[in-house]
């Protein structure tokens, strides 16, 4: 199975092990990622406004990239995943940003968003399956009480990111099973960290994630896991009182296939 | 062809058979909902889209029709049961004939609507409307003798 | 030759405001055939119709055009008035300048220039049309009813009333319907058992009505007055005429993983059950889903146990056929499934739980003998949260909601929130609303109560979001009035959801050939003069199938409903439509495809005795026939005939061909 | 309604791709909001200025940056308004303004702790200054 791969900054960067352990595992599970020549940045947020076409650009090349090479592009950060997948979806559904992008891009063959933009998670559930990941797994994480934090990036707007059941998700959940550890459902899992906000106003990310943290505690997580940086370093940065171990969940996949 | 001498451009002639329960409902509707489509389209009531025969779009374009567009009931919402399958069945013939006879097909077409899609009929009404205005003048299927 | 009138309508301003209709008139004085033209403000008026009737008789016409609004609206009008004036009625034509012109152009050239070309088509129409005469066909004094709650039961009790035979056919193995999980009904708080019990016994003795419980209608041919049903009785392994009701069975089920459907799924029953203590028919119902016996072919206990010998494991499904006259849609509602309004928990929590699910836990024959316990801990709530519109007014591109306000809600959440803090004066009852909706006698006196004298906190804001904390439900919602978010640390949260078409609703809707709109809802024949009739002749509508509607409300439809019934049933003879399909038999050549083609069945092949110019005399060949009364005009074997034999009297070939040339001319 | 503010709700309305109109006035964008607090004109004030042409003060508010983009309020909205596109576009309109950038470059150093990753500082430039 080969993908395009698609890293991003961060993940070149502050999170390296998010990267490595995802190829590591990846390879472990017969998966190979390769990863796109000249990726740019995709600029981190999904430009709303209807006239900011410019901004897309970058998104649009790395699946023009993928496309060209017949393959689905694989993201890892929630953050790239985000922007890939919905301007991908401008260039399918939008015509006005379609024409607008490709004038500019002048690409042999216009782009109208043919690439499929699969998430490692949404890989790992629809491409290994995850009955087949508990297979390969060799270090099972037992007795260890993992919760989920998924952020707002991989789930909303549902109609576009159509990852899972945006208000109530499980598939970080069936993947922690899948590595043997026990999953801990927690209300504010689908909640907001503070994202850039704690650039600005680091009080009121630091509110966000003493709200996320005690909902984890009170229910019973000892650990959480997360897809994107910028989750990370708000639960980890930002935390106050309690403090949970986080962690990327490639690191902990990697465990559980023995290859970290 | 009807040419408005004031702008000189090109009005096309558009025949619309509508069946007596759905989408001449959906015409009404349509018509209730204040929805505007092309005045060149000009409707047709029959009981129901089995009624067509082929041979009346053939004649419409004989006569001069630019396009010619049947409406019915949904599939398996039809009030006789099955007549806008017949229908559906007879067009897709008719659609090979014109084909094999080299008139574009584009001239003619089948859309469902129902009593209660009265935008959709007027949507559709502007689309086919577009379409034959992109399409030109209907100048391989007209009788000559009817010209004048 | 004909002798046409054309009188154009100026429908107030509706037609004259876009259209010429002077110049539309003047126009078609030069028409072939045309002798009289005239204008006039409202055609369909009494001083319109009487114009037209003088104008029959001064210029002796023959036929007469009328440009007005659609032929839907006022066709059936003018071929009374031209009848008046003793003409044909099928001497009247149509042309729709106002849904189709006036309504829809701006510009009064161009409408005037269609309004022109419609007028000249429907006289072109005209000048082929010939006067029909309308046959009869006998009516079937039986009425089907389909679907037994509360609109079912009224409709079938005032049909019986009225001296003809009903069945009422339900689904389930009662008749009640929703109305029967309810506990109190508003605005006057009558326990629902109390109001619609008695009438659940009355349709039951009633020796006009027949039930056929845990049935289903699976098909229905035939047309107004004269329709056949066939109608499945599924096997309930139950013998009814020996099962007394004494439940000893339901208790003794081992099995006990089917969940109440009555209770809402609350709590489970027993492979062999009976929904309610009053159920009627008050028999026993095996579920073979759940029936040990049926699944291994061991356990029996129920047999062993019913000292009435009714167990019948080997009991088959029973089809039943039936003529009826008319037939009535009674199916009901669901409450909508929850799945994309996951932001309210109530796949996560159980103590987040629907409006519905809410009238079983207050009712004294619910789960919870009409305690109010919450779900999870059976402990007693003392903060509860009243959401109101949840998947109602949503619009057609957001989630999966419904773009209709339910209307019941509003209602329903006042008498709970009243109910609750009545009988636990202890409580906190909240209710987020958009709107508080109370149209309807002593409805907002109501839920005025709530506030004032129960002390209902009405807040007006949405939830966004229900999250866990502790055994408590976070409930995190804007105060608008106030200007404020706020989180309610609450016991409970009562979602007043959405409701929508029973979904059998869709299927027997396409067995009757009765329309549905987008949401599903049955569509009236006309949505303000004609709301208990079908457009589908024959077929008419009862209760909540046709939309969102409470309790009294839903009685009156049911028994309009009945009373159309009633005055279709009381005829004895149905005029048919006289615009049938008729075959030339000097043209037939015998093939039998359009007797293929008939969706009725109503032609048949005769060998007949064939006279005409050419026909050697005493020629006898084997033709098709059409029986008039059967034929519904649809125009199918018009198509099909290679012969060109069959012709569709009212829409002939030539008038058809007449038209288009008059459109393309 | 002053004719800058009215050319201006426009300008939001067109780039932001959302129709104020289509609002029930629910309030559940606020109910789920969770920069409620930090805000002065809350997503369901937003909806409603933009409909009423109050751009002005909109834009002069610091509502504007609190904004986390979480896109709770465009998930939830019974009608599909999409609030957080309305914020986007009034912020638009105040940075696209020459020297209005609401971060600057040169106040990053300022703001940089060791762990802090590159998608911040992205997201916030591309918030905050253009």
């Amino acid at each position: 199975m080969n993908f395009s791969y698609y890293p991003g900054c961060t993940l070149k960067t502050k999170a390296k092990e998010l990267d490595m352990y995802a190829r590591k595992s990846a390879e472990a599970l017969g998966v190979t990622m390769e990863e796109l020549e000249n990726w740019q940045c995709c600029g981190a947020v999904y430009p709303m406004a209807e006239d900011e076409i410019a901004t897309k650009l970058s998104a649009v090349r790395a699946l023009a990239a993928a496309k060209e090479k017949k393959q689905d592009l694989l993201t890892l950060c929630s953050a790239c995943h985000h922007v890939l997948k919905r301007v991908n979806d401008d260039m399918k559904n939008n015509e006005y940003i379609r024409t607008r992008a490709n004038n500019y891009l002048k690409l042999d063959e216009a782009y109208e968003g043919e690439t499929n933009v699969v998430h490692y998670l949404e890989m790992l559930r629809d491409t290994v399956g995850f009955d087949n990941l508990k297979k390969a797994v060799v270090n099972p994480l037992k007795g260890r009480k993992i919760g989920a934090f998924y952020g707002c990036l991989l789930l909303r707007p549902s109609g576009v990111m159509a990852f899972d059941n945006a208000e109530n998700p499980t598939i970080i959940e069936d993947f922690i099973k899948a590595i043997g550890a026990t999953p801990v459902v927690f209300p504010c899992r689908n909640e907001c960290c503070g994202g850039y906000i704690a650039m600005d106003d680091k009080a009121a990310a630091q509110k966000q994630v003493e709200r996320i943290m005690d909902s984890a505690v009170e229910h019973g997580a000892e650990e959480l896991i997360t897809a994107c940086p910028l989750c990370m370093y708000n639960l980890d940065a930002n935390a106050t009182c309690h403090k949970l171990p986080v962690r990327y969940f490639t690191e902990l996949l990697a465990e559980a296939l023995g290859v970290k | 062809m009807q040419v408005n001498e004031k702008k000189g451009e090109f009005k096309p002639t558009i025949v619309a058979f509508c069946c007596n329960w759905c989408s001449y409902a959906g015409a009404d509707l349509a018509g209730t909902s204040r929805l505007s489509y092309p005045a060149n389209v000009k409707i047709i009531r029959v009981p129901c889209s089995c009624r067509v025969n082929p041979m009346f779009i053939l004649r419409a374009f004989q006569r001069g029709a630019d396009g010619v567009i049947l409406c019915g009931c949904h599939p398996g919402d039809c009030h006789y049961s099955t007549g806008n399958y017949y229908a559906r069945r007879r067009m897709t013939m008719l659609f090979s004939m014109l084909d094999y006879l080299g008139i574009d097909r584009k001239r003619t077409r089948v859309e469902w609507v129902s009593a209660a899609e009265g935008t959709k009929f007027a949507a559709v009404m502007n689309d086919f409307a577009q379409t034959i205005t992109e399409l030109g003048e209907n100048v391989k299927l007209g009788d000559l003798r009817c010209k004048e | 030759m004909q002798r046409i009138g054309v009188f154009v309508c100026w429908c107030g301003s509706n037609i004259a405001a876009t259209v010429d209709v002077a110049a539309v008139a003047e126009a078609m004085k030069n028409e072939p055939g045309v002798v009289y033209t005239t204008d006039y403000q409202y055609m369909c008026s009494e001083g319109g119709q009487s114009r037209i009737k003088q104008a029959i008789k001064d210029y002796n016409l023959t036929g007469i055009v009328v440009c007005s609004c659609s032929p839907r609206m006022h066709e059936a009008t003018f071929r009374k008035t031209a009848v008046a004036a003793g003409l044909n009625p099928y001497m009247v034509e149509i042309a729709n300048i106002r849904e189709h012109c006036s309504w829809i152009h701006k510009d009064k050239e161009e409408a005037t220039e269609k309004a022109v070309i419609l007028a000249r088509t429907a006289v072109a129409k005209l000048m082929l049309n010939a006067p029909l005469t309308s046959g009869t066909s006998p009516v079937i004094k039986r009425a089907l009813v389909i679907g037994g709650g509360i609109a079912g039961i009224q409709t079938a009790l005032d049909i019986a009333d009225a001296g003809y035979e009903v069945d009422i056919v339900e689904k389930r193995p009662t008749i009640g319907g929703r109305m029967a999980q309810l506990d109190k009904t508003f605005p006057t708080l009558d326990c629902a058992a109390c109001i619609l019990t008695p009438k659940m016994v009355d349709a039951a003795s009633n020796e006009k009505i027949t039930l056929y419980t845990y049935s289903e209608v699976e098909s229905v041919k035939g047309f107004v007055g004269n329709f056949s049903a066939k109608i499945r009785k599924k096997a309930r392994f139950v013998d009814a005429t020996k099962c007394t009701g004494c439940a000893v069975c339901t208790e003794k089920c081992p099995s006990r993983k089917a969940k109440n459907e009555f209770n809402m799924g609350l709590n489970n029953r027993g492979a062999i059950y009976i929904p309610f203590a009053q159920a009627i028919p008050n028999v026993a119902t095996i579920d073979p889903e759940y029936c040990i016996h049926a699944k291994t072919g061991k356990c029996g206990i129920c047999q062993k146990n019913c000292s009435a010998g009714a167990i019948d494991f080997d009991q088959k499904d029973e089809i039943i056929e039936r003529e009826y006259g008319a037939i009535v849609m009674a199916t009901g509602f669901q409450p909508i499934k929850l799945d994309n309004f996951e932001e309210f928990g109530y796949a996560q929590y159980p103590d987040v739980v629907t409006s519905l699910e809410f009238e079983r836990l207050m009712n004294a024959a619910g789960p919870t003998k009409g305690t109010l316990l919450r779900p999870s801990d059976l402990s007693h709530p003392k903060t509860l949260v009243f959401v109101q519109c949840v998947g109602s007014r949503c619009s057609a591109d957001a989630k999966d909601g419904k773009p209709y306000c339910s209307k019941i809600c509003c209602m329903y959440t006042a008498k709970h929130a009243m109910l609750v803090r009545e009988k636990y004066p202890d409580t906190d009852v909240h209710v987020f609303y958009i709107d508080v909706r109370t149209p309807g006698k002593n409805f907002d006196e109501f839920q005025r109560r709530a506030v004032e004298q129960y002390g209902v906190d009405y807040i007006k804001g949405m939830v966004g979001k229900v999250t866990k904390k502790g055994d408590k439900l976070m409930v995190q919602g804007s105060d608008l009035l106030n200007n404020e978010q706020i989180t309610i640390a609450a016991d409970m949260v009562i979602l007043a959801t959405a409701i929508e078409p029973d979904p059998s609703a869709k299927q027997i809707a396409s067995l009757l050939t009765a329309s549905i709109d987008t949401n599903n809802w049955m569509t009236e024949a006309h949505a303000k003069l004609r709301p208990v009739e079908s457009p589908t002749a024959g077929v008419f509508l009862s209760g909540v199938c046709q939309g969102p509607k409470d309790v009294p409300e839903t009685v009156a439809q049911a028994s309009a409903a009945a009373s159309k019934v009633i005055g279709l049933l009381s005829k004895d003879h149905m005029v048919t439509n006289p615009c049938v399909a008729q075959s030339n038999e000097l043209l037939c050549n015998g093939c039998t495809t359009c007797e293929k083609v008939c969706p009725y069945g109503a032609i048949e092949y005769k060998d007949k005795p064939i006279v005409g110019p050419g026909v050697p005399r005493g020629t006898i060949r084997r033709v098709a026939e059409v029986n008039p009364a059967i034929c519904q005009g649809c125009g199918a074997c018009t198509v099909a005939c290679p012969s060109g034999a069959m012709d569709l009297k009212g829409f002939t070939n030539r008038q058809i061909m007449a038209e288009v040339d008059a459109i393309c001319k | 309604m002053h004719d800058t503010n009215k050319d201006m709700a426009e300008q939001v309305i067109r780039m932001s791709g959302v129709n104020p109109r289509k609002c029930m006035k629910c309030g559940k964008c606020s109910g789920t909001c969770p920069a409620y607090d930090e805000m002065e004109y809350h997503p369901h004030q937003f909806v409603a200025m933009v409909e009423k042409g109050r751009i002005e003060e909109l834009m002069a508010s610091k509502s504007l940056y609190k904004c986390l983009s979480c896109f709770a309020c465009v998930e939830r909205c019974p009608r599909n308004v999409e609030p957080a596109k309305l914020v986007e576009a009034v912020r638009l309109l105040v940075i696209r303004q020459q020297g209005k950038n609401y971060l600057k470059a040169e106040d990053l150093p300022a703001l940089l702790d060791e762990k802090i990753p590159q998608q911040a500082l992205v997201s916030a430039m591309r918030k905050y200054s253009k």
